[in-house]
């Protein structure tokens, strides 16, 4: 690996600061799970990395029934998966979290780098889609907030400026009667990549759909919603019809190419089957909501 | 007499025979003979006194160690066989 | 070269200090700084499990953490499981269940399990599998990994 | 009469705690690796982004100028190299020592992208890397051909152009190697056949996947000796290639052979050793210590296994007897000749007694690195073909598919492919112990809304014997030491000490196994082709043997009576002559100073009498509909074992190779891009099974005694990768009712089959 030097702050400002004033070679250090791999590869030669993870409000996680989550970025996946608040509120997120990589991985990586590192195939961001997710990014200029379905650019790409952090996830409390669910389709049982991914989050009134949202990863240059699949099961039942039929929907959202994971045509299909299947896991869990 | 049984791709030496009946106490005795029923054969086992590295001599089905050396006797079965790999 | 950093960390409950340069990993850190060389590496992307130690108790890739983020962290390895010669509960059933054959994935999946146990002192077949799954074993099939794991699980139980 | 499978064993056959197996638990176990000396540098190759280009030039002086920096060699500093063979394996197996050298740093052309073209050694792993993107290596691209079919057509582009097939001297070609096994009237056989199978099958390259990566620590002594310190396979096998390639003579090498993370195979030929002693050579004999990254063995630093295409006609009688077979396998080799296509040839239809067949097989060059032994070496593949059609012809012929094997399964006096006939061997014991499990006789229930099958398959491997010594000290305190040159890679060192314990009359653990350097030992054929238990063993019986007959001379002197006149029975001297108490090891052992001096067994052999060994994989898996994806439900396999000497590690080996199988099956497969480079070049996207995707792996140990070895042991080790794949593809075939060709049956590739179905 080329040479670098370390530096951990413990407030924010100092952070954008060290990233600031390193140009564009300084990078951001959390789990570390995606950087190390890329500098060893050579893809990434930061010549400063700033390690966040001793920065307390990205290592927090608060909920408040009126205004939601405040989820720290830098909260290690696995401690997301043993808040109790997180599997009651956010259990589609929580599953997420809860499929990257391996419980060595989990240990160290987080919703914050999953999302910063913007690979089309992450878990959590189809995820954080479905929820509405917002980005709260601190940076030279003061704070700015920035929705997920907005956040990425391209493979590997997104919106953040030179000095900027993504300090927390904002997700809004959920409805009553409304719940999440994210699944993806993987050729083993754990340790792989997404081949396709799917999170939905859908709202109830009785039997019928009040709102909706599908996000799906590895399908397109960056994790996409489903607006059309999502719109059309508006005032509807959600059953295995009305759930196939948005799965069909995001089936044409989708834009996927071949790879070494799978095959387009592969990807195009499951789609449709995990967009029906996430629909249906998360009606399931917003009854009981 | 031993009998040697010729592998596939050598029988054009042979004449498309399958095996030949033919004397012989050693490995090296019996190929000697082979070669001059069969002008050419020698050539195609054996290297610098010794079998090629591609060719191994199985005799009564156990693995001639001896190569040219190993004793054959009257009533043994030869087979000409590639060499051994293993993983 | 940019600078060594010194690092003070714990290290199988031992106080440690060492230098090391931000690039270099924690596993390099344990195994070519420290001479701790039963954590093993395997593939330098955190795939194959042959170096988890445990950090602050939970199982982390020793090649996907650098070395000054020890800095504070409790750090266990595969030579801090024993109590002097008197045996994990993990690595006796291992033995006796011949749960390797070459053994370098042996301390990653003793660490990955004992992690487990910690968390988990019963766990099912199915939470066994789930908790080694980020180990990879390509002598065993694993079924006599998960075996001394069940094993080692009925030891600490009746203690 | 008393048998190997009669006789009453005190040690053989128990399951005590291996030796070596405490270093091991507790992180003290020394890989090659773990070694280190004062004054180390790091070694790093540079590899090709190329699949196929000739090298115009190499510039090294920028990487030499960065600090740290101590030595770059390209393939001209090796000494200079022909084709004229080296032996290795005991003479068995032969090296060409220029595609050698050239496949570990290549000469004047890159024939795959990850070829080494020059190395670094400096002061620490991170320098020599940078150095390496200091090297300036001007490339001029060559066209590639990738697929096996492509490069036997005319026209492809040539890889080896030295290359002819024998009956076409003129001809440039990239078939480089041909093999025939033929018996019988082939085209009365078909006619005779009342049912015909014919179909083609296809199967990709696959690694080994063993966690360790290849190391090797060199020193370049100033008196021209060198040293090794490398996890090998086989030290005596990297003794003669590093000493070869640095043209020194064969003893001036000594090679230390560390603990070994896995190798199945991967581990038997020389990676980077003598690269780790070339830059020691000119870094002024500093220690040079390398160690590959997973992407450089991925991407073929050591050699995969071939891919295939297999095409399989077989024709039955309604009753079931197979009259006619007909194969033609094409094996890639990689960039250098050399597949296992020859024992695909004979592998595949082994198991059966058939009057009629052709086998063809071609070795075939595509830019794809140069492939090299994995477990079962080429039995795998072509067994994946030939099981699949013979499930096709049992289910045709209505019958059992155990049945049908067990009506056609070779048996002793049954000629093999290769045409000497097979000693007592267990086929069919294998086929008769799969219908008896109680996996068989258990029906696999359907479940609403699956697709679930049951999937049978079987396999054959030679195995191997070759070279092995051995040496037994016996020790003052009543214990001994066994001293070998095989390398442990599963539990031998158990087994081999097991087994000079039960001659001894000790215990397992009073007999301390080591494996010695190439200095240490007297030579020995490396740890493969299934050998080191039967072999290895035999040394180790033979020496303890040595043994037993000097302790029978001390007996002997302390009774004033003649050594025939001593018998040794159950581990202890007994006099024939009259009722003395009879002595055992631990008695006569503090008396072997006044009695003549100290005691070391030895034994060299030159092993004959293996037993080749047969495996049944009996699998059941369930498939999602939706998104084509298989789940093995339950797997049984079972394996003639001859005789298990430590049942725990022979259930090992069966439960290891079987997963092997079970991954090669299912998603195992190297993806090439259009370039040549390796798409999948790493433990996430090479997806070998985790335990998470896995049953628990049921082991039948079936013993029929192997006659040519006095335990009756046959070698473990490889057979029980054989059958998996075909056993999971004749599952899938049973759960979706149509017939599988390809592997591996990934979701993808399933998802097509059944969406072509449906239509």
């Amino acid at each position: 690996m080329h040479e670098f030097s370390y530096e951990a702050p413990t407030t924010v400002d100092q952070a954008v600061k060290l990233l600031s004033a390193d140009g564009d070679s300084a990078r951001i250090i959390c789990g570390g799970t995606d950087l190390l791999i890329q500098m060893r590869n050579a893809v990434r030669k930061p010549r400063l990395l700033v390690d966040v993870k001793a920065i307390p409000e990205m290592r927090q996680i608060s909920f408040d029934p009126k205004t939601g989550l405040k989820l720290g970025a830098a909260v290690p996946c696995i401690e997301i998966h043993e808040n109790q608040t997180m599997r009651k509120y956010y259990p589609g997120l929580t599953e997420a979290a809860h499929l990257i990589g391996s419980l060595q991985i989990q240990s160290r990586a987080s919703i914050g780098g999953n999302l910063c590192n913007s690979s089309p195939a992450a878990d959590t961001s189809p995820a954080l889609l479905a929820l509405g997710a917002v980005a709260k990014i601190a940076g030279p200029n003061g704070t700015r907030e920035v929705p997920v379905e907005k956040f990425f650019t391209g493979p590997g790409q997104n919106v953040l400026q030179k000095g900027e952090i993504v300090v927390q996830i904002l997700i809004a409390a959920p409805a009553p009667h409304s719940a999440d669910r994210y699944i993806r389709m993987i050729p083993r049982n754990e340790m792989d990549i997404a081949i396709v991914g799917a999170g939905a989050c859908v709202t109830l009134d009785g039997d019928k759909v009040t709102a909706a949202r599908i996000g799906l990863g590895a399908v397109a240059p960056t994790p996409i919603l489903a607006p059309k699949a999502a719109e059309y099961l508006i005032g509807k039942k959600l059953d295995e019809k009305t759930a196939e039929r948005a799965g069909e929907l995001a089936r044409e959202a989708a834009s996927p190419i071949d790879d070494m994971r799978g095959t387009a045509e592969y990807r195009r299909h499951v789609v449709g089957v995990l967009t029906r299947r996430a629909l249906l896991g998360a009606a399931e869990r917003a009854r009981q909501n | 007499m031993p009998i040697v049984f010729i592998p596939s791709l050598l029988r054009k030496f042979t004449g498309g025979k399958e095996s030949v009946v033919i004397p012989g106490r050693t490995v090296g005795e019996v190929v000697r003979n082979l070669d001059q029923q069969f002008p050419g054969f020698r050539d195609q086992v054996v290297e610098n006194d010794d079998l090629k590295s591609s060719v191994a001599v199985s005799i009564d089905g156990d693995l001639a160690v001896g190569g040219l050396l190993e004793q054959v006797s009257e009533s043994s079965e030869i087979h000409f066989v590639p060499a051994i790999g293993g993983g | 070269m940019a600078k060594k950093q010194l690092v003070e960390t714990t290290i199988n409950g031992e106080p440690v200090e060492f230098l090391c340069e931000p690039r270099q990993s924690l596993l390099e850190s344990l195994r070519d700084i420290l001479g701790l060389t039963g954590s093993k590496e395997g593939c330098l992307t955190g795939d194959c499990g042959a170096c988890t130690v445990l950090v602050d108790d939970r199982p982390v890739c020793s090649c996907l953490m650098l070395g000054v983020e020890a800095r504070g962290k409790k750090i266990t390895t595969v030579e801090g499981l024993a109590e002097g010669t008197k045996l994990h509960p993990l690595q006796q059933k291992f033995l006796e269940d011949a749960s390797l054959q070459c053994g370098i994935c042996t301390p990653g999946f003793l660490m990955s399990a004992k992690s487990l146990l910690d968390r988990n002192p019963n766990p099912t077949e199915a939470e066994i599998r789930y908790a080694l799954a980020g180990n990879l074993c390509r002598c065993t099939g694993y079924d006599k990994i998960v075996r001394a794991v069940m094993d080692a699980a009925k030891v600490i139980q009746a203690r | 009469m008393d048998t190997p499978q009669t006789h009453q064993f005190k040690v053989i056959g128990t399951r005590p705690v291996r030796h070596d197996g405490l270093d091991k638990v507790i992180g003290r176990a020394k890989y090659g690796a773990d070694y280190s000396f004062p004054g180390m540098l790091y070694g790093k190759v540079l590899r090709s982004p190329y699949a196929h280009a000739r090298i115009k030039s190499i510039n090294a002086e920028k990487a030499l100028r960065l600090p740290g920096v101590k030595a770059v060699v390209t393939h001209d500093d090796f000494a200079p190299q022909t084709t004229a063979p080296v032996y290795r394996m005991g003479g068995e197996a032969a090296v060409n020592p220029l595609y050698l050298a050239s496949n570990i740093l290549a000469k004047d052309k890159v024939l795959y992208a990850g070829q080494g073209v020059a190395a670094v050694a400096a002061t620490s792993p991170h320098i020599a890397e940078e150095a390496l993107g200091l090297i300036e290596v001007e490339y001029e691209p060559l066209p590639i051909v990738l697929d096996v079919l492509d490069a036997m057509k005319p026209g492809a582009p040539i890889i080896n152009t030295t290359i002819r097939r024998k009956e076409r001297p003129d001809e440039e070609t990239n078939i480089a190697g041909e093999f025939q096994f033929k018996r019988g009237d082939i085209e009365a056989g078909f006619k005779s056949a009342d049912i015909i199978v014919e179909r083609e099958f296809r199967t990709e390259m696959v690694h080994q996947g063993y966690i360790e990566p290849p190391n090797a620590l060199g020193i370049f002594s100033g008196d021209g000796h060198a040293t090794v310190y490398t996890s090998t396979q086989g030290p005596f096998d990297v003794r003669i290639m590093s000493a070869t390639l640095l043209g020194l003579p064969e003893g001036s090498v000594k090679v230390v052979p560390a603990e070994i993370g896995g190798g199945f195979g991967a581990k038997l030929t020389v990676h980077i050793e003598p690269v780790a002693l070339l830059l020691s050579k000119h870094a002024g004999g500093r220690p040079v210590k390398m160690v590959m990254t997973r992407t450089e063995m991925m991407r073929g630093a050591t050699g995969p296994t071939s891919g295939s295409v297999l095409r399989v006609r077989m024709g039955a009688t309604r009753d079931g007897k197979i009259v006619a077979a007909k194969c033609w396998f094409a094996y890639e080799a990689g960039a250098f000749p050399g597949s296992p296509v020859w024992l695909g040839c004979f592998t595949g239809l082994s198991p059966y007694n058939i009057d009629n067949f052709l086998v063809d097989g071609y070795d075939v060059l595509v830019n794809k690195p140069k492939t090299s032994s994995y477990r079962a070496p080429g039995a795998t593949n072509a067994a994946f073909a030939v099981e699949c059609v013979v499930d096709e012809l049992a289910q045709r012929c209505g019958m059992d598919p155990l049945d049908f094997r067990i009506k056609n399964a070779s048996r002793e006096g049954t000629p093999s492919v290769m045409g000497p006939k097979f000693p007592r061997i267990g086929c069919v014991e294998v086929c008769e112990a799969l219908k008896r499990s109680a996996h068989y006789q258990t029906p696999l229930a359907q479940v609403p809304g699956k697709y679930r099958g049951r999937g049978v398959a079987i396999g054959f491997w030679i195995n191997g014997g070759m070279q092995s010594s051995a040496i037994v000290n016996v020790h003052a305190d009543g214990t001994a030491s066994l001293v070998t040159g095989s390398v442990d890679i599963g539990g031998s060192r158990a087994s081999t000490a097991m087994v000079v314990a039960e001659v001894l009359g000790l215990r397992a653990e009073d007999v301390r196994p080591a494996v010695a350097d190439t200095d240490s030992i007297g030579y020995t054929d490396g740890t493969g082709g299934s050998r080191v238990a039967f072999a290895t063993g035999l040394a180790a019986y033979q020496a303890a043997n040595d043994v037993v007959r000097q302790l029978k001379e001390r007996a002997a002197k302390i009774w004033e009576i003649s050594p025939e006149d001593v018998d040794w029975i159950d581990g202890k001297a007994v006099s024939k002559r009259n009722g003395v108490a009879p002595l055992t090891l631990k008695d006569l052992a503090p008396r072997l100073t006044r009695t003549g001096g100290p005691v070391t067994g030895r034994a060299n052999v030159y092993a004959t009498g293996v037993g080749p060994s047969f495996a049944g994989c009996l699998v059941d898996l369930e498939i999602d509909p939706d998104t084509a994806k298989v789940q093995v439900l339950r797997c049984t396999v079972v394996q003639d074992v001859g005789k298990a000497i430590h049942p725990s590690y022979v259930e090992g080996q069966m439960q290891g190779g079987t997963v092997q199988g079970l991954g090669w099956a299912l998603n195992e497969e190297y993806v090439y891009d259009e370039k040549g480079n390796l798409r999948n070049a790493s433990f996430l996207d090479y997806r070998m099974p985790t335990c998470l995707d896995l049953p628990m792996i049921d082991p039948v140990m079936v013993e029929v005694a192997n006659p040519g070895h006095p335990l009756g042991v046959r070698g473990v080790g490889e057979v029980s990768i054989v059958p998996p794949p075909a056993a999971v593809a004749n599952a899938v075939s049973a759960a979706v009712g149509t017939r599988i060709t390809d592997l591996p049956i990934s979701p993808p590739r399933l998802y097509r089959i059944l969406a072509a179905r449906h239509g």
